[in-house]
């Protein structure tokens, strides 16, 4: 299980990799489940040019290993990352990787939303826009992930 | 006597004008009263509250060498 | 939309990132939800040591073009990309990569999961594994994928 | 006259033991006459017929032409 808070853009496909060429996976997940959040360039109708990302060292990191903690006691999972980006990121630029390895398919799936929907709500990072007049505004509130 | 760390962050920060400071009490009062003890304005709706990195309700009572937090919603991911 | 049928090993992460370089898509997509099926060197309890995957070429992509149209009826998606593998296949390599570009995470997520059980559901691919003993034998069912 | 194309894969183009043949009809029959009349066994349970490479039920009748495939479950991804 790894997390990783970081400050400098990151490429999330090495990343995976990374994690997924450890001899000790070889032939024993059949799934990948993945997500990648990324930076756009418009927000609640308005172009925004660039945000910062601001969160509480410490707990983010206590945080995510709970709900890594959970989703690993919840679904068979024989590894998991979560990439977190924080500081001035730019339009394009990842925030946010997550990825599940398991046996089989639906466990992969059902924890990476699990953990992507936890982080969301549980995990203290604030997001700051500033939109292409120059204006700054906090974004207010994550809008809901489950149908 | 009991001494905490208080800490505010993102918009909450910036209305409180500052990220953090030291509160020494005389007894152990909850989070919603030191909130009240220290600020004028009423703690702002859907303020979320952790002390020592984990969430806790209002009327959680802080004991001595506590960091307790108060932010607005989280907006990761 | 794309969809391609390879016949040698391919890299999941390089077909993602070949797509998502497309200009169109810079700064557009905030949520990336994949899938990648890789063969696993276990079944029902046995070691395998091969595979063989057969399809029924022509119906394949006509199948996979079917759940893409759908996948792209029933949510906002602004691309997606299914690759998947035939012929001769060595445990550790991937079969099936999945991915779904929207603005918003509920409709990647969904999507992608729908489009990977439609596939198994529908879409006319075989396997034939050759276990460790070299005996070989047909892969009678997928197993479920929804809880 | 009506000819048509058979096709079978996997398993069942195993047991078949053949991947495809030409069929001529003096009339139009459905896909499960077309098993019944070409083949001494029943047809499979589980076994899944497409016409033109889309799913049809085992009721379908058949048109010149046709490209009629035999198949077992599907097991990809």
């Amino acid at each position: 299980m790894t997390i990783k808070i970081v400050e400098t853009v990151f490429d999330p496909f090495f990343e995976i990799q990374n994690v997924q060429t450890q001899l000790a996976l070889n032939g024993k997940f059949g799934a990948t489940s993945i997500f990648i959040g990324t930076m756009r360039d418009f927000n609640e109708g308005d172009e925004v040019r660039a945000m910062t990302l601001e969160h509480y060292e410490g707990m983010t990191q206590k945080q995510l290993e709970k709900i890594m903690a959970i989703a690993k006691e919840k679904w068979g999972i024989l590894d998991a990352l979560i990439v977190h980006r924080v500081g001035d990121i730019l339009p394009n630029e990842p925030i946010v990787v997550i990825s599940v390895w398991s046996a089989h398919r639906a466990d992969a799936f059902d924890a990476c939303r699990y953990i992507m929907e936890e982080l969301k709500s549980n995990a203290p990072f604030w997001k700051r826009e500033t939109l292409i007049s120059n204006q700054t505004r906090w974004v207010l509130k994550n809008t809901g992930g489950k149908n | 006597m009991i001494t905490i760390t208080l800490r505010y962050f993102a918009s909450l920060r910036e209305q409180v004008g500052r990220s953090q400071e030291t509160l020494t009490l005389a007894n152990t009062l909850t989070v919603l009263d030191i909130w009240r003890h220290v600020h004028q304005v009423p703690l702002p709706e859907n303020t979320l509250i952790a002390v020592n990195m984990e969430y806790v309700a209002k009327s959680h009572s802080v004991c001595d060498g506590d960091e307790v937090a108060f932010f607005p919603p989280v907006t990761g991911g």
